[in-house]
């Protein structure tokens, strides 16, 4: 009591959907590297389909061990409003990160800012083939956080740069093949293009593939990073990545369901206390973006990175 | 004698979980001969056929061949040793053209890389060319099941063998065809290849075969030269008693009523019948004769609804029958009896009981459409009884079954609707000479109690000796009818070929 | 095959003394006894398998999916298969979302989506029997084109449907005493497709139509109308789970059910299904989808690591077909 | 079906003249024709479709999917059916890629990697034949241990394979002229088994096992053995496209090929293949791929809203199959 420590065998969950994909790595990594100074347990659960009746079910499972808290990546917001709650009542905090369930009562967000994300593509590419030129984007959609990128992006440009042609929005759907197919016909139909922004790195291949084929002189940018678009930053295929601070996205998730189950240390100026709130509410956190060019490349290494630490 | 043995069976047992098929049999084959195998529908002709090819493994027993013996692991194995089988149930590829069916045993060992189709094709043709016109090139798929039967014997010609097995290859073909059959089976054996015939047609069997062999329950009866035997005593050793006549007494000329059940008014499908009319009066059995392909069940199915649109009126028992389909037609009681068992007649998969109540599973049903399973047992119970099916339980599969035993089961679906009007399309095909009788009976006692019955057979025996009237039908056209002591193996056959030339 | 027809005449009338015999002989005894294996590991491994929460977690993932796979056994028996299950699926429930949003009362709405599912269905069905394609390619192309839809009508984006009534929520949410209401109207469901897929005249058809076609209509039965309403029921089934899933989760995902077709195929033909058609049952099709769902509960449970569940996973369901596979073949 | 077998011989030998009456009896003309007039339409639609660079990307994009389309064809002609096409071409370029960068040699870790796809073909094989179980539902489990595989090999992280030699890309991004390599492999291989599968003793087999496999087993052909060899084959050649794949993107993503398994058999289907065996060819597969790629280019092309894509592709296909099925039909 009144100590921020973990009693032996307590044990906070962090639980994801297509819980293989690469994405969750270093945010895992964060939760861990957070708990152990803390001397906390951690698990990584979550199903590994893209099916929220699984993560559900997953998500349930993990209440079964009674956890101190769990910070949870819900694949849809309104399913998880009542899971939530429930694990709440039952003694279990619970923080979102990356995708958020508003309405339930978790007691904090953390996620990257896409609309930030989104800002800073747009002033990037701008200063880079000028503000009236032609641009396009590859999408994913019905995936909440990449449809985020792409449409706010376009609505920025709409703003602010009213000169700035969209002449190609495809979908492509993280499949590098999809996005080869259609970046090429973009480029065929768009002689002028400028620049394309992609909300995620499987499409950024297949891109860059196409346009090295086409000879086209367009400026690529895209989120997130995968070594293969790593090397096409370093050679210069690709103008630059953004990439959400994965670690911090996991170390801060952990802080704030940690605290979240030890609240008891403090007594904040509310109503918190006498109105049975966790005082620990924070409506969002934002953890942050890095700016992947030529030049930093190599800190973003993921193989590198996960070198002689812990995959589980 | 013996040392010119070319097979020998000693001892060839083979169970089918409680069923046992063969009992210790022994059988043996000389060189140059044709050798009858006879016996009842599940007496265990194919069985030992299907072991001698490698599709079957002996439960113990031994196989000699040239006095050797061998191990038949496989149809692969048995065509290497010089083993050619014609199989009961005709088992072709339909995707794929006349000509390579025909060689897919030669294609299956050939050393050459490419494929000559051309050479195949000429092949084929001449193949064909001694039994029917057939186009190579076609598919099998869109050949009738005799033309098919056809193909598979043309296909077994073509095998470089020394011993030729042929399971019931007459089945659904007419005395034409099976005269060319048997004259290249006499050309094959005096060149010294050994033949084993396998059918239910007496007359073939003393007509063209050296030796007989009989069949009962598994075991072999007696082996004898033909010549010193007579086909009375070959039925007893295959059923076991004596059998009385073989058809049921014909309708007497006094008895004639001129109660029209079935009347057909200038019936055409556009295509392959033209302006058929013909009647059926109460109590009598009509036949319909007519070459392969002629269109004889083409124009049953056109009564029944059973393919495409036809024009013209059909009545029964004085109504003009209004059915648009077949499920119509089987509620007004009129139904049809394929003549291809495998493809349209039975659920080889599913349960005989299930079989027999398939007509109309209502019967066998609530009001509320439950079905009664004790119903449903029960009605196939007393069909398998009245049509002395030899089975293990009624709840095997019917592929489980012999091939005569399966046309039984597809004979008591139909009877288990208590049908007005039956048409059979080849009803015996593959059933033995026991159960023909029986049938027969079933038959006549059925005209008698008013039911209407047509038959098509190819077999003009059968025709002759079961109906009061034969019509024939020669290119989709009614060519004329014949009855009483007019019924004849000539007169029928003139009023069915193409031209008087064609019979001479 | 198809034992459940096979096999009960042959027991049936001799009373509860060959009750064990009969156990013996069904189809599914061999999945039974997989699965209770599985039962007997897992509560030895993990404390907290034999748990009522966990159970009830279990099942909740596998009840509404459960539906679907009835419709998918009905068809696979009749002799075809779909693979639009899981579009079919998320169009209910985006259709239902669009119209609830758009002002209409949530059970009409849910009345019309389930009547445009089944919609769907007829039109497979046509494409099927009158154009004579086969069940594989149109269900593809429907698959495609519903998924379409959903992302037209959404915009890609999840509708949410927090503000649905509290009586419309309660068919994924409520309970009736201890048991979640989804979990009663699976097993209602099951048993009563369960027993009139063995005991009706109507059903019966089916299998006769799947077993051999050209037999079938040489029976007299309207086998074209007997696909066309399997492919159509298997549909509408689909609508009636969309809806579920919408009730159950207050909200409307144009990406559901991605990949819902081969798990629920899975399920199907573990139980016994034939992709030929004409053998299956509904019983055996809800037993491959318990076992398919307590692998992935208990992998799950088990923190087995992720790039380890998918190999588990699927040696799994190769195994359990195949010893299924031997005892079925020795036991005929 | 497959008319180019059954009218060939036909009419072979009848010199040029014939020519038309062929190719207008051929099994494919219907499609060539729907494909011609989707050219004329774009060509009209977009400046920019007959451009030599949009052809070589449309042909590219489709090139290495291809040579999947065949062993799928060929299998599917055998009675087959392959799920596991795309974990297993990822499996291919992820085993390679772990082994070129545990410093292998790319030739030497391109043949382990070739030859582990072609083992794993002949488990599927195995568990087809032998234990006989049904295509469908081994392929499905081996579609999902494959998978597990590669991400258990890449700890689900794309593996960059930048510092392969150049040697060894040019397979996936060289040219000879101006005309890409990987098209030169696709069309050497497309016309290769194409031949083949019309022309040798060899491959006639496949068709007969398909067709009827208890003819062909009757008339010594050893079916099981054919279905294991067009199913290993199969494996096998995904094994090689995985590779292309890798040295054209010059990495080796675990999640590749998600899906692709549903569009290498549309593909099969539309351009003739039966699900049921026994009839298909090579050159119309191609076909079905190049309509099903066309489609998809276009649709980018025009810059048509992604929410319509689906609709439109999958009516397409709809429509494509039943034009074809309606003319093949009445040609008969
Ligand atoms: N696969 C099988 N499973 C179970 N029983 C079988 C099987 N094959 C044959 N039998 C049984 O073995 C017995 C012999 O059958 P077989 O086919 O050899 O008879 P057959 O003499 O050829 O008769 P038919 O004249 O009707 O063709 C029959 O009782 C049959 O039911
Ligand atoms: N499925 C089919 N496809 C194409 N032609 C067919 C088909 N079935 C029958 N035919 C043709 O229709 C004509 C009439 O056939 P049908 O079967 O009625 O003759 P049949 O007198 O009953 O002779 P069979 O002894 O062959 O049964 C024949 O020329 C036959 O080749
Ligand atoms: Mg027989
Ligand atoms: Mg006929």
């Amino acid at each position: 009591q009144g100590t921020l420590a973990c009693e032996p065998g307590e044990t906070y969950v962090m639980n994801v959907m297509v819980s293989s994909h690469p994405y969750w790595v270093p945010v895992y990594q964060g939760f861990r590297q957070a708990a152990a100074a803390f001397g906390c347990e951690t698990i990584f659960s979550g199903t590994p389909d893209y099916d929220i009746t699984r993560q559900i079910a997953s998500f349930e499972q993990d209440m079964v061990r009674s956890p101190a808290g769990v910070l949870l990546h819900p694949m849809q917001a309104d399913p998880f409003i009542e899971p939530i709650n429930r694990a709440i009542e039952s003694g279990t905090e619970i923080v979102t990160f990356a995708a958020d369930s508003p309405d339930s009562n978790r007691t904090a967000y953390i996620t990257s800012d896409n609309l930030a994300e989104a800002r800073f593509a747009a002033e990037e590419i701008v200063s880079q083939i000028g503000d009236s030129a032609e641009y396009a984007v590859l999408e994913n959609p019905g995936q909440s956080n990449h449809d985020l990128r792409v449409t706010a992006l376009i609505s920025y440009m709409e703003e602010h740069y009213p000169n700035m042609q969209l002449v190609g929005r495809q979908a492509t759907n993280q499949d590098s093949n999809a996005a080869y197919r259609a970046t090429a016909s973009i480029v065929q139909a768009n002689p002028n293009l400028g620049a394309i922004w992609i909300p995620e790195a499987g499409s950024a291949e297949g891109a860059v593939a196409a346009i090295l084929e086409a000879e086209a002189d367009v400026l690529i940018m895209h989120a997130d990073v995968t070594p293969a678009t790593l090397e096409h930053i370093r050679a210069g295929n690709i103008h630059m990545a953004l990439n959400p601070n994965q670690g911090m996205q996991g170390f801060m998730g952990f802080l704030a369901v940690f605290m979240a189950a030890h609240s008891d240390v403090f007594d904040p100026f509310n109503d918190y206390q006498s109105s049975g709130f966790n005082p620990m509410q924070i409506p969002y956190v934002d953890n942050g973006f890095a700016v992947i060019t030529q030049e930093n490349a190599d800190s973003f290494d993921l193989n590198t990175y996960m070198e002689g630490r812990d995959t589980d | 004698m013996s040392d010119n043995l070319i097979l020998q069976i000693s001892g060839v047992s083979k169970s089918f979980g409680p069923i046992h098929a063969l009992k210790s049999v022994d059988f043996d084959l000389r060189k140059g001969e044709i050798h009858a195998l006879a016996g009842e529908n599940g007496a265990g002709k194919s069985t030992l056929m299907n072991i001698i090819d490698g599709i079957l493994q002996p439960d113990s027993g031994e196989i000699l061949l040239d006095g050797t013996a061998v191990k038949i692991t496989s149809p692969t194995r048995a065509q290497q040793l010089g083993i050619g089988f014609v199989h009961q149930e005709i088992a072709l590829c339909p995707d794929i053209s006349v000509a390579e069916n025909i060689f897919m045993s030669a294609t299956n060992v050939s050393k050459s890389l490419f494929m000559d189709f051309k050479a195949l094709h000429k092949k084929a043709a001449d193949v064909l060319g001694q039994l029917c016109d057939i186009d190579p090139a076609v598919k099998v798929r869109d050949l009738s099941i005799s033309s098919q039967q056809l193909v598979e014997i043309a296909k077994a010609l073509t095998l470089d063998c020394r011993v030729l097995i042929l399971d019931e290859p007459t089945a659904a073909l007419t005395e034409k065809e099976a005269q060319i059959l048997f004259g290249i089976m006499r050309k094959l054996a005096d060149r010294g290849i050994s033949i084993i015939y396998i059918s239910h047609r007496m007359v073939e069997i003393f007509d063209n075969c050296d030796r007989v062999t009989v069949f009962r329950d598994g075991q072999n009866i007696t082996t004898r030269n033909v010549a010193e035997i007579g086909p009375g005593d070959v039925v007893n050793a295959m059923v076991g008693r004596v059998l009385g006549t073989l058809y049921p007494e014909k309708q007497a000329e006094g008895d004639r009523s001129d109660d029209v059940l079935l009347k057909v008014k200038n019936l055409s499908d556009g295509s392959r019948f033209h302006d058929v009319s013909f009647q059926l009066e109460r109590g009598c059995i009509l036949g319909i004769a007519g070459l392969i392909g002629s269109g004889r069940s083409e124009i049953v199915k056109g009564i029944c609804r059973l393919e495409g649109a036809v024009t013209g009126e059909v009545w029964l028992n004085g109504q003009q029958l209004a059915t648009q389909d077949y499920q119509q037609s089987i509620d007004a009681g009129v139904v049809y009896l394929s003549e291809d068992r495998k493809g349209d007649g039975v659920f080889l998969d599913m349960p005989i009981t299930v079989n027999i109540s398939a007509l109309k599973v209502e019967q066998v049903a609530s009001k509320l459409g439950v079905i009664n399973r004790d119903k449903e047992e029960g009605q196939a119970t007393a069909l398998a009884k009245k049509l002395n099916l030899k089975y293990g339980r009624l709840s095997d599969p019917v592929s489980s079954l012999s091939g005569g035993n399966q046309q039984k089961v597809a004979i008591a679906k139909m009877l288990s609707v208590n049908p007005k009007l039956i048409f059979l399309d080849e009803p015996t095909r593959g059933v033995d000479v026991g159960a023909k009788v029986e049938i027969h009976k079933i038959l006549r006692d059925l005209a008698q109690s008013g039911v209407g019955i047509v038959v098509i057979s190819s077999e003009l025996p059968e025709l002759i000796g079961l109906c009061d009237r034969v019509m024939v039908v020669r290119e989709g056209r009614i060519s004329g009818e014949v009855s009483g002591a007019d019924i004849t193996e000539e007169n029928v056959m003139r009023l069915a070929s193409v031209t008087d030339a064609a019979i001479a | 095959m198809s034992a459940n027809i096979s096999t009960q005449p042959a027991a049936s009338g001799q009373g509860s003394a060959s009750l064990l015999a009969r156990l013996l002989h069904m189809r599914e005894t061999g999945l039974i006894a997989i699965i209770f294996v599985l039962f007997v590991v897992m509560t030895f491994a993990s404390p907290y398998f034999l748990t009522w929460v966990n159970m009830r977690a279990m099942v909740m993932a596998f009840a509404v999916e459960g539906i679907v796979v009835i419709g998918m056994t009905i068809l696979l028996i009749s002799g075809g298969i779909d693979l639009s299950v899981g579009s079919v699926t998320a169009l209910a429930m985006v259709v239902a979302g669009w119209l609830f949003l758009a002002g209409v009362d949530p059970w009409v709405a849910s009345g019309i989506a389930i009547a445009a599912c089944t919609g769907i269905g007829a039109i497979m069905g046509y494409f099927v029997t009158r154009v004579g394609l086969h069940h594989f390619i149109v269900s593809l192309a429907i698959m495609v084109i519903a998924r379409g839809i959903c992302l037209l009508a959404t915009g890609g984006r999840p509708l949410g449907l927090f503000t649905l009534p509290p009586e419309f929520k309660f068919i994924g949410q409520g309970s009736i005493g201890p048991i979640p209401l989804v979990i009663i109207i699976f097993i209602v469901a099951v048993v009563a497709f369960d027993l009139m897929l063995r005991k009706t005249t109507v059903f019966r058809k089916v299998f006769y139509t799947g077993s051999n076609e050209r037999a079938a209509a040489y029976s007299g039965i309207r086998t074209k109308k007997v696909v066309f309403l399997t492919t159509t029921l298997c549909s509408a089934l689909c609508g009636v789970a969309g809806i579920i899933y919408m009730a159950r989760f207050g909200s409307a995902q144009p990406t559901f059910g991605l990949g819902m077709e081969l798990n629920v195929i899975a399920a199907a033909v573990i139980g016994g299904a034939s992709l030929n058609g004409g053998t299956g049952t509904i019983f055996g099709a809800i037993l491959g989808v318990v076992l398919l769902s307590v692998v992935s509960s208990s992998l799950a449970l088990l923190d087995v690591s992720v790039y380890w569940q998918d190999i588990i996973r699927g040696s799994i369901l190769l195994a359990a077909v195949s010893i299924d596979h031997y005892l079925h073949k020795r036991r005929r």
